[in-house]
């Protein structure tokens, strides 16, 4: 890129002209920031100050902006300027929001400022315009594993869309369990019967879909690649393997039933006459709107128990511990396949909580005018027979009962194919605790095989689904480019499922295109810088390749780290792992941050002006100190805040650079880490707690107290106490004295 | 936002809630042009008004800044504040939509400065709020409200305190001279996202929120906690401000009640669970919850919060439709009344401060939306049904908690570009 | 047990929903119910029930007869509706309860001794002799319901209460011989009969 | 005012020298004042009352009722039923309303009304309406507060709606839960109505005031006792039981539980007679047991307008 040419833009309005001498803030930016051109202007947000930046771009062929004026959260609109790179000195929420306005304070507050506008100069004048990364590809056909209800879902509705689609289903047919119902619950009103499941024309559908092509029988046997650019392997059965290329992936494998012979208590495996509702659906169908026989002896069901929760729910450890959701309407439409048939048929629902959210209830309603009973009961054994004893505590009459029934019906639950579990088989630490062993009927068989450093499939969330962790972003994943929909995320009936998976599919096509544009995927959707490494100074210690939260980074054959810029979210966690600081971003550096500390003017310890470093989360403890700002909640005028992407990208030479710089103090700003962790790149801020746990020998070597360096977690809603925590710092300093670093 | 240009190709968001924000960003960030309208003055939605999310008890804005930042950064996205539909007409491919401005009376010269509400005396309701306390007529609705520009109440305009604001206004930026105006967008697919409204809690007279101070609603609760909102962040009593130490939440307030909302609203359950954490947050041990349930609906792993908060010996559970609330006219405290089912027990339990867990009620009644819109009778968009290429999303489809909306709202932002790929002919 | 219930046990055999959906005024309501129990804690007699309406339709699902039949709960009812309005299931309750009460009597199985249930049963009997009330009359009958010292007693207890309302002209103490008539006396007898007739026909009851 | 006409269902306590002949005094004062002509059902019968059901049961209650109805569609064509008793009232809804809701029922009915040579007369096309909901639809509190000439100055009453005036079917525009018609009656007609009583809508016991004479009372007294706290000199009701059962067993409660029970319990229709000029006894005031002291005296003072 051509040579640097910095304009510094000093903003006088907002009461910055009123606050600040200005004039010396541009010989600042001048004199010290090196900035070819610097002006003030009184208003820089509106038509005539941007005019004016815009003038100096064409005219005078300024390419890297300073933005001296108001957070870089504000007057987005007015600063965006492409194809120049922009850097922010915030003087508004940064320094005059946030300083008292008084004659004492007026000298410590322009020092603020002066120093912003030489982080900002410096910051600028290490950035460089980010440009697409050179090694992405450009495929956009969509690659859809499993080819049930949810599996189908995506491939027709991304071929709606216009994409090409691979879809891959291990069994000889397409439909999955929905395709083994005798009907589905009702997805719209009056919600009160059952209706066809719609499978068989989804099937039909698919296999004359030009663009949608079928491969049944077959698994995935390898995975490698990057969006825009996948490379997977589809092995058939019988044996043969076909190599395609994708640009991304939706992971629909689904669930089996929660294994009926680990509840022989409640007869599961004692009695042919004890189905799951799986085998349920399977006598219906048989019977197909006639009357439902039993499997022992074909006698005609006059009877029939269903007992919800059967090893779900279960606090005892040995079976599942959470709800599968659709299984108390699944029992209600299964009770209805005998009402319907015969209404004089006995069918009880034994239930500790009926579980019929939204329009469930009409459902619910239905099947009690059907006449089916509900029981709100504890049901504690089933005693095989001819007719079935149905053992419970009921707990509305609050005494032990029992039911007598031709068959029971067992709700058990949803277990996620969700293939291995990366973290119990040893990988990166599993922040989300390890996953019980319950979970799951035992067997683990990859899915997608990736051929990826950390693991063969996604992260696991809990109890073997691999959900995504953020309630905001329900299809945030681990692996770029990589969705999962459909019960193997998390336990839902067909109806969710169908709105889930067409969600995958919209998140697997923008994953594609945005790959093909060499853009990162979401949380930093549309940047284009991507990660470099020095070859040269790399010493092969796998620290990124490890730490890497998205597993974006594998190893080559030379044992070097293989970025794999379109799996890449930009989070930096690599460049804060590099010991020997060789990764960087063009926009986002060891120096763009290096150069912002090393800037500040450090008086000497004469001068009882201490310096604070604050290495503060964009995401969430920035914007805290802006929102404290715009409280004007006031905060120590030593302190020197530097936005950083993600706490994992601190490295921690930022922090030895402060020290030996003279800087007093360092308080890192990250987000909640742990079980409920807020960081938007998983491990970012788990990753820098435990770096920094480690800082403390430093400190000893330099002779600085340990109090000097603080990591804390600082909420988006911290707006108190993210200013009181540089306060406590400044006390702290106070009390321990200047930092003797000061040169 | 200055006039829209929009073409067939072009998707429409309407509601500037999760559900809309996700939907406009998944389809921009898919390269389609989209335009997100807002009835409010900024967006944000019901999320917005809340303390933290269940069950991960993380803060909705955390969510709601990387939604911002990526709009900031999205030039396909544009929106419109102070807009709402008024007429949809035409057919998938090509809609003409006639969308009704209201006047800011800020215009984009806007720092947010501040100036203006520092001069303006006169206050209004703060919606926000719920209405539990009053804010300034020139207002910035929250403190993370996008745009981030100030409003001026139409109350004030042709009063001096009008002039006053103008006159504090040192970039021009009021422009009392604004004026209501309607434009009409041509769009090729339309997702509504107009999301919820919380029932009517003075409809559920047994439980006497519109006679007791200290009946509140669930989301008057929330509110409750916000360091700057109406109580400053502490759980107090409206009647005489005493903490509120000994809460109690009624499930189901109007929800699975035929006289009230017929259908479950699917969250209020976790609601209270969430909320019973609020109140040990502020007293820790010296907090009492008590939840009066008649189900508890904490389907998937949210069944682990259910246990944990069962788990939590300040936490009470009364399976019971409560019958009906009473004053204690001396203290103030309102005694519940009604039976616990299981096994029978008859209760008169006396607590400092009660909330409805109240329902969701679609917020625009999708009767109304245009020809063609399947509603059901609640008036939520019968998603179910073919509805040309008008896109129901989040809440306005179904009483959907955050993660389930926002799913939605993908899925819906997928149907709307598939139409307009149709229309493009875009072959991929 | 009486004939009439005999036949029923007979007919209805372990279901006893069905029974109730068949012969009780809006039983097939009772399967409606979901438990929630608004009706037991509205009711102003509440605490009065040994068991209340939601535990007594879980009872009947659960086909406990006697319980429920000569239960004295029913008899509590004092017809306030407050369990109608507030039921979210719109469940007419006090309907329910009434028809119960209504069927346990026919059956003849209904707790002899209720106080309700014989002051209901002399009301009746009361207004269809002439198509009127004759207040007198009750409220004598009533205090002479446990024979005539308790009678006497009681009487004496209501003595001031009576003599206030004849005093009053709102009790008229000549009403012995007469009042509470209606010309129409004959038809309205006529008429409660064949009402009894269709509605044993209707539901079976063989008399 | 053009006069109203209405075919009238007294009910058995309206009857002379019955429990309840006062309210009927009052209430053809009042009707005198609005010029309401009252044409009572010829030969009406007793409606069976919330209590006729053990006996009774179904259908039997619901031709007793379905007779009134047949008797005022054949001799008061085309005129709504009008009914002061808040049993009646109710009895006769509720078997109209069952009747137009079932085929069967009807059928069943139309057969016992032959009996009586009635089947062709019941139509059914008729409204059941109680006097509250005649003074607050047909003529409105504006028109109401026209005639009053003694303002019921400085007296406070609590409004005790009861509960069958307001549930199941209730006046349109109340709450279950608050009603507030006879506060604004109160109102209008001068006296100072108690809002914030808490008891409005407490059951009396009903019929089980003779049965489960304890239990009730227990009801009735929580009734007086709020209304005494809140400062409230009267009770007005707009139903003959909850009146009679107010009133009459004050002695017992005081007896029983050592109160100091004496709060006169009046009818809505007292305070309008009264209001609208009537003197005592055409208020029906010597029918208070426990005389309404403050009343008789306006009532002895003459007109202000």
């Amino acid at each position: 890129m051509a040579d640097i040419k910095i304009g510094a833009y000093v903003c006088k309005g907002c009461g910055l002209g009123e606050r600040l001498d200005i004039a010396q803030l541009v010989t600042v930016a001048k004199r010290e920031g090196k900035a070819q051109v610097a002006r003030e202007h009184d208003f820089l947000c509106n038509g005539a100050g941007v005019a004016m930046i815009r003038e100096d771009i064409e005219k005078e062929g300024i390419n890297h902006v300073v933005i001296a004026a108001c957070s870089r959260r504000a007057k987005t609109d007015a600063f965006g300027f492409d194809n120049v790179a922009i850097s922010r000195a915030n003087l508004r929420e940064g320094v005059i929001w946030v300083q008292p306005d008084t004659e004492q304070t007026k000298e410590i507050t322009q020092e603020m400022a002066a120093d912003y506008v030489r982080m900002g100069c410096a910051e600028a004048g290490r950035m460089q315009v980010a440009v697409t990364n050179p090694a992405h590809g450009s495929n956009k056909r969509i690659l859809v594993v499993g080819g049930g209800i949810s599996g189908m879902t995506s491939a027709v509705e991304a071929a709606k869309a216009g994409y090409e689609v691979l879809l891959v289903e291990k069994s000889g047919v397409l439909g999955g369990w929905v395709g083994r119902l005798y009907r589905r619950m009702p997805s719209h009103e009056p919600y009160s019967d059952p209706m066809e499941t719609g499978v068989p024309e989804l099937a039909k559908a698919i296999e004359s879909n030009k663009r949608i092509k079928v491969y049944l029988n077959s698994v995935i046997s390898r995975t490698s690649g990057a969006p825009g650019q996948f490379s997977v392997d589809i092995s058939k059965e019988s044996g043969g393997t076909t190599t395609e290329n994708v640009g991304a992936v939706i992971m629909a494998s689904g669930f089996e039933p929660y294994d009926l012979n680990k509840l022989p208590e409640l007869g599961g495996g004692k009695s042919p006459d004890v189905v799951d509702q799986a085998g349920l659906e399977a006598l219906a169908r048989t019977a197909s709107g006639g009357a439902i026989k039993r499997p022992s002896d074909g006698k005609e069901v006059k009877s029939v128990a269903f007992v919800q929760c059967a090893g779900q729910r279960d606090d005892s450890g040995k079976h599942l511990a959470y709800c599968s959701g659709h299984c108390c309407n699944t029992s209600i439409k299964q009770a209805m396949y005998f009402k319907d048939a015969n209404p004089g048929v006995d069918t009880v629902v034994i239930y500790t909580d009926l579980r019929t959210p939204g329009n469930g209830e009409d459902f619910y309603r239905s099947a009690q005018r059907k006449g089916v009973i509900f029981t709100k009961g504890k049901v504690s054994e089933v005693v095989p027979g001819t007719d079935l004893q149905v053992k419970f505590k009921d707990l509305i009459l609050n005494e032990d009962a029992v039911a007598k029934a031709d068959l029971v019906v067992l709700a058990t639950g949803m277990v996620a194919n969700s293939g291995v579990d990366i973290d119990a088989a040893g990988g990166a630490p599993n922040v989300e605790g390890q996953p019980e062993a319950a979970a799951g009927n035992g067997k683990q068989v990859s899915v997608l095989n990736l051929t990826y450093r950390q693991g063969k499939d996604l992260p696991l969330l809990k109890h073997g689904f691999n959900d995504s962790h953020f309630i905001c972003f329900p299809y945030e994943t681990r692996r770029t480019g990589i969705y999962s929909c459909g019960p193997v995320r998390r336990p839902m009936d067909a109806q969710q499922a169908i709105e889930d998976a067409t969600g995958a599919a919209l998140k697997a096509i923008q994953a594609a295109e945005n790959a093909a544009l060499g853009r990162a995927a979401h949380p930093r959707s549309g940047d284009l810088s991507y990660p470099a490494f020095r070859r040269e100074g790399c010493t092969q210690c796998k620290r990124c390749t490890v730490e890497c939260p998205f597993g974006a980074i594998d190893e080559d054959e030379q044992r070097y780290p293989q970025f794999n810029e379109s799996r890449c979210r930009r989070c930096g966690t690599c460049m804060g792992a590099c010991p020997v600081r060789v990764i960087s971003f063009e926009n986002y550096s060891v120096d763009t941050v290096g150069y912002q500390i090393k800037a500040v003017d450090v008086p000497d310890q004469f001068s009882e002006k201490p310096r604070i470093l604050v290495l503060a989360c964009e995401n969430d403890a920035y914007p805290a100190l802006d929102m404290a700002a715009m409280n004007k909640i006031q905060y120590s005028a030593f302190a020197r805040v530097v936005p950083v992407r993600c706490l994992g990208s601190v490295n921690t030479i930022w922090i030895n650079d402060a020290l030996t710089a003279g800087y007093d103090g360092v308080i890192l700003m990250g987000c909640q880490k742990g079980e409920n962790y807020q960081c938007h790149f998983v491990k970012g801020s788990e990753m820098a707690h435990y770096r920094m746990s480690k800082i403390d020998d430093t400190l000893k070597g330099m002779s600085l107290e340990v109090e000097r360096v603080r990591t804390c977690e600082v909420a988006i809603t911290d707006i108190q106490r993210a200013p009181s925590i540089i306060n406590e710092m400044a006390e702290t300093i106070q009390k321990i004295g200047l930092s003797p670093m000061k040169f | 936002m200055a006039d829209a240009v929009a073409t067939n190709e072009t998707i429409l968001v309407v509601g500037g809630g999760i559900s809309g924000m996700t939907a406009a960003l998944e389809a921009a960030e898919c390269g389609k042009d989209v335009v997100l309208v807002e009835k409010n003055p900024s967006l944000g939605g019901r999320v917005s008004q809340l303390y933290k999310y269940f069950p991960k008890l993380c803060h909705p804005t955390c969510g709601m800044e990387i939604n911002l930042r990526r709009i900031k950064a999205n030039k396909r996205l544009r929106v419109l504040t102070l807009a709402q539909v008024e007429k949809v007409e035409g057919s998938p491919g090509d809609y003409a939509v006639t969308i009704k401005v209201s006047p800011r009376y800020v215009n984009e010269n806007c720092t947010a400065c501040g100036a203006c509400a520092e001069a303006v005396s006169a206050e209004i309701d703060n919606s926000y709020n719920y209405n539990l306390n009053k804010m300034k007529a020139a207002y910035l609705p929250f403190t993370m409200a996008y745009p981030q520009r100030y409003v001026l109440d139409p109350s004030i305009i042709g009063t001096p305190e009008a002039d006053k604001a103008k006159a504090a206004c040192k970039y021009g930026a009021i422009d009392l001279g604004m004026q209501e105006r309607s434009l009409t967008l041509k769009v090729g697919a339309i997702v509504w996202a107009t999301g919820w409204r919380p029932y009517d809690a003075a409809k559920i007279q047994p439980y006497g929120y519109d006679r007791f101070d200290n009946v509140i609603t669930s989301v008057e609760f929330e509110r409750m906690m916000d360091p700057f909102g109406p109580t400053a962040g502490r759980l107090v009593r409206p009647s005489d401000g005493k903490e509120a130490k000994n809460v109690a939440f009624i499930q189901c307030a109007g929800s699975r009640d035929r006289n009230h909302l017929k259908h479950c609203s699917r969250i209020c359950c976790m609601a209270s669970l969430k909320q019973s954490t609020y109140v040990n947050e502020k007293f820790g041990d010296q907090a009492q919850s008590t939840i009066y349930y008649i189900d508890i609906r904490a389907i998937d792993r949210l069944e682990d919060f259910y246990q944990k908060v069962r788990a939590n010996p300040t936490v009470k559970f009364v399976k019971s439709k409560v019958a009906n609330v009473t004053e204690d006219r001396a203290t103030g405290d309102v005694i519940l009344h009604g039976v616990d089912t299981e096994g029978y027990h008859r209760y008169d339990n006396r607590h400092d401060l009660c909330v409805l867990a109240v329902g969701m009620e679609p917020s625009v009644d999708a009767h109304s939306i245009a020809a063609g819109v399947h509603a059901d009778v609640s008036g939520f968009i019968d998603a179910g049904m073919a509805n040309g290429a008008i896109f129901g999303a989040g809440c306005a489809t179904n009483a959907l908690d955050v993660n389930r909306a926002v799913q939605s709202a993908t899925a819906a932002s997928l149907r709307a570009i598939q139409v307009i790929n149709k229309v493009s002919g875009a072959e991929v | 047990m009486s004939e009439l219930n005999k036949a029923m046990v007979n007919k209805y055999r372990n279901d006893f929903l069905k029974e109730v959906e068949a012969n009780v005024e809006e039983g097939d309501w009772v399967k409606m119910c979901m438990q929630c129990g608004v009706c037991s804690g509205s009711c102003p007699f509440g605490p009065y029930w040994e068991h209340p309406p939601q535990e007594i339709f879980m009872m009947i699902r659960a086909g406990k007869r006697d319980d429920v039949l000569k239960s004295e709960s029913m008899w509590m009812c004092t017809s306030c509706y407050n369990c109608i309005v507030r039921c979210p299931r719109e469940l007419p309750i006090t309907h329910i309860m009434h028809g119960l009460a209504n069927y346990a009597h026919r059956l003849g199985i209904a707790p002899k001794m209720n106080p309700t249930r014989r002051f209901a049963k002399l009301f009746w009997k009361n207004i269809t002799k002439g198509g009127r009330v004759n207040e007198l009359k009750l409220s004598i009958g009533l205090y002479f319901m446990d024979g005539f010292s308790n009678g006497i007693k009681k009487g004496l207890e209501m003595l001031p209460v009576g003599l206030g309302m004849v005093k009053t002209g709102r009790l008229n103490p000549f009403a012995l011989l007469g009042g509470g008539k209606c010309k129409g006396a004959g038809d309205i007898h006529k008429m409660l009969k064949k009402a009894q007739e269709i509605e044993n026909r209707r539901k079976g009851f063989a008399s | 005012m053009a006069k109203k006409e209405y075919s009238f269902y007294p009910g058995c306590s309206s009857e002379r020298k019955a429990s309840a002949s006062n309210y009927m005094v009052s209430v053809e004062s009042m009707c005198k004042t609005l010029d309401i002509k009252l044409n009572e059902i010829p030969d009406w019968n007793c409606c069976g009352a919330s209590i006729g059901y053990a006996e009774g049961g179904e259908l039997p209650r619901h031709a007793m009722n379905a007779r009134n109805i047949a008797l005022s569609e054949k001799h008061n064509p085309g005129q709504d039923i009008v009914a002061t008793c808040a049993a009646c009232w109710l009895g006769a809804k509720e078997t109209h309303e069952r009747l137009s809701a079932s085929e069967r029922l009807l059928a069943d009915t139309r057969e016992v009304l032959k009996e009586a040579g009635l089947d062709m007369d019941y139509k059914g096309q008729v409204e059941i309406r109680h006097m509250v909901e005649v003074l607050i639809e047909d003529f409105g509190y504006d028109q109401l507060a026209k005639p009053v000439v003694k303002p019921l100055e400085g007296i406070k009453i609590a409004g005790y709606v009861g509960c069958q005036t307001n549930r199941p079917f209730g006046v349109a525009g109340e709450s279950f839960e608050n009603p507030k018609y006879l506060d604004k009656l109160t109102e209008i007609m001068g006296a100072e109505p108690v809002e914030k009583y808490d008891q409005k809508v407490t059951c009396c016991g009903g019929a089980l005031a003779f049965s489960e004479p304890d239990k009730s009372q227990a009801q009735i007294k929580k009734i007086i006792e709020s209304a005494y706290d809140f400062g409230a000199e009267m009770i007005v009701t707009p139903c003959p039981v909850c009146q009679m059962n107010v009133e009459v067993y004050q002695d017992q409660i005081n007896k029983k539980y050592g109160t100091k029970f004496r709060i006169p319990v009046t009818y809505y229709s007292q305070l309008m007679a009264v209001a609208y000029g009537s003197n005592a006894k055409e208020a029906g005031l010597d029918g208070n047991i426990i005389r309404a002291a403050r009343l008789e005296e306006i009532a002895a003072k003459p007109a202000k307008k």
